[in-house]
């Protein structure tokens, strides 16, 4: 299954985001990096990382963020990984409405390009 | 111009004056953005004083690489992973030299201004910390070019970065959060350029005291 | 000001949408619903009302909301509403996203017509 | 057919078969929503009982509208707008009569649709409440229009509410959470459907049994 990560300067954000989703996709790989490591409103980049490794597999991680600072700290993640790199995606979509869409995506066993389709229409130009 | 142990002076220096104009920055930062620069590099700096510290150092361009490391780890804003792109594509300009000159200073500069331009997707013109970084490295180059001596580069340098970073005031936010204030970010110094100002002050000040 | 209300059926992700704001916005006036009256995750349309009341001015209301549920309960909330509800507008747009931008677009004191246009291309097609 | 008495008569009864099935609409939720269609029923009518013993209805239009908005006030969901709205519609085309009679009945049926159309932004066929509710006044018009007497009727609506609401089974979601689930959705029962034929199933047994 497609691992989701979503990165939030707010905490409260992702976990509102997951368990919104959990009731509709119980087994979907969801990890959460919300929240600077001193737990301010912001991102943190080791959060991320290993966000993107508690979800990784062969199917592939997508990465949802908030707003462009945080695209920026997910940029750099991706830049440091232990994993291949080329499997994980930041993704440009709607931040809530993306994630639900691709948990349950996940959930139902699509793969990377068909949940990248189903939030095709959600893009936002948001990548800074 | 300097080896390890004057890199690591200054830049303990920088993490000092960064430290002094908290409060500075996080009003800048009140204005125009989320009100938490000062904070954030506060934060930052502490953990590079951190590394500097703990010492371990094989050349100048480790020095950066783990300063750099330090900013992206602790951050947590934006100017986390430009200031940490910025030392880290300072680190590899740097190669494996053990000392660096006035010409490689100005090198590591140009080398940290494309990493944040690669990294935030931005240019000249935006009121970010580029505005700062970018005339500061050109006034180097030019001050280079007309056979100024290393003190004379960096206080050009530090003129620049100064002046720069006061005229953002100019500038309406095309990046980051004030961004969405638009033509209100008017009349306002972008705080990233500010922080960027201090540091290659702080820089230039501590040479000059040597 | 121009009031904004969040609805959705997570209070975390409403109070943390808020939390992000206020850092870029004191004074732009914001209410949540988030969440049924027994905190299940959920809409509730007292919450919903209460909400819209609490940020009532002439310069009108813009509702954002997360999913097509919390749509209808906002319809609802309108329907019943003791103030004018024709300057009441529930919009469709990203959640997060969209609630940030109004957020500091009210804070700068933009009327309904401007922040609608700020967040025009955010549209969703969320309405159920 | 009925006078309010009945007609409270019937709601509760409805009401007590709904926390019956709670389980069971939880669990057709879970397999194509999010699993809180039993728990949203089970509240928004306890809220409706308590109405219900509060009393102190001055017709059947009272007594509908006061229910749907416990229903509005307290399920939570979707079901919760748009069962309300229906109560509410068949409220409204009650008027001001004092007992109702099985031509009422399906009228109020079929402006409870309506009703659920308008809020819901639906039609026939995508996999919703409205696939049980929908056959269930067809049928009763066509009971009506043979000259069928009231018993029969009920009869009529409860038993096509029920296959209306098995055969969503045969339909691919287009409203709400079970949307999201595109082709999955099938062969699952829409759980807002299985509760239209519940209340609608319960009206009849309440009146059968008098
Ligand atoms: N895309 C970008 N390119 C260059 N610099 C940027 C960009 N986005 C933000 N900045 C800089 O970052 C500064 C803000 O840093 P900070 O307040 O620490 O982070 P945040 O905006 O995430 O709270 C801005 O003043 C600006 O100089
Ligand atoms: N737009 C709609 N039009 C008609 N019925 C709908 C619509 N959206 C959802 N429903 C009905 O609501 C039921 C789900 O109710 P419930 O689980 O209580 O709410 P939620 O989906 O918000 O959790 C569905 O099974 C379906 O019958
Ligand atoms: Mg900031
Ligand atoms: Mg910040
Ligand atoms: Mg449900
Ligand atoms: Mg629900």
């Amino acid at each position: 299954m497609v691992g989701i990560v979503l990165v939030s300067h707010s905490r409260k954000i992702v976990e509102g985001i997951k368990e919104l989703a959990s009731q509709m996709s119980k087994d979907a790989p969801v990890a959460l990096a919300g929240g600077t490591d001193d737990d301010r409103l912001g991102t943190d980049i080791t959060k991320i990382s290993s966000a993107i490794h508690d979800v990784y597999s062969d199917d592939g991680v997508l990465v949802f963020f908030d707003m462009g600072s945080a695209y920026m700290n997910a940029q750099m993640a991706l830049d440091f990984l232990e994993e291949d790199s080329s499997k994980v995606e930041i993704v440009d979509a709607a931040f809530v409405e993306g994630a639900i869409t691709a948990i349950v995506d996940s959930g139902l066993n699509k793969s990377m390009d068909e949940i990248k389709a189903d939030i095709a229409s959600m893009k936002l130009g948001k990548m800074p | 111009m300097a080896e390890l142990n004057q890199l690591i002076g200054a830049l303990n220096h920088a993490a000092d004056v960064i430290e002094e104009n908290k409060q500075h920055l996080t009003e800048l930062d009140g204005a125009i953005g989320d009100g938490d620069h000062g904070i954030n590099m506060s934060r930052g700096f502490s953990f590079v004083k951190k590394t500097l510290d703990e010492g371990g150092f094989q050349t100048p361009a480790d020095l950066f690489k783990k300063s750099g490391m330090a900013l992206v780890a602790h951050v947590g804003g934006a100017s986390g992973p430009l200031f940490g792109t910025a030392f880290l594509r300072a680190s590899m300009a740097l190669k494996d030299k053990t000392e660096i000159n006035s010409e490689d200073y100005i090198s590591i500069l140009k080398a940290a201004a494309e990493g944040i331009k690669m990294r935030g997707k931005s240019q000249a013109g935006e009121k970010t910390m580029l505005d700062a970084l970018i005339p500061a490295y050109e006034a180097g180059e030019t001050a280079l070019s007309q056979g100024k001596d290393t003190q004379e580069v960096l206080q050009a340098v530090k003129a620049a970065a100064r002046t720069g970073a006061t005229d953002t005031e100019k500038l309406v936010a095309k990046k980051g959060r004030s961004s969405y204030l638009g033509e209100r970010s008017l009349g306002h110094q972008d705080p990233g350029a500010a922080s960027t100002a201090l540091i290659l002050g702080a820089i230039a000040d501590y040479f000059a005291a040597l």
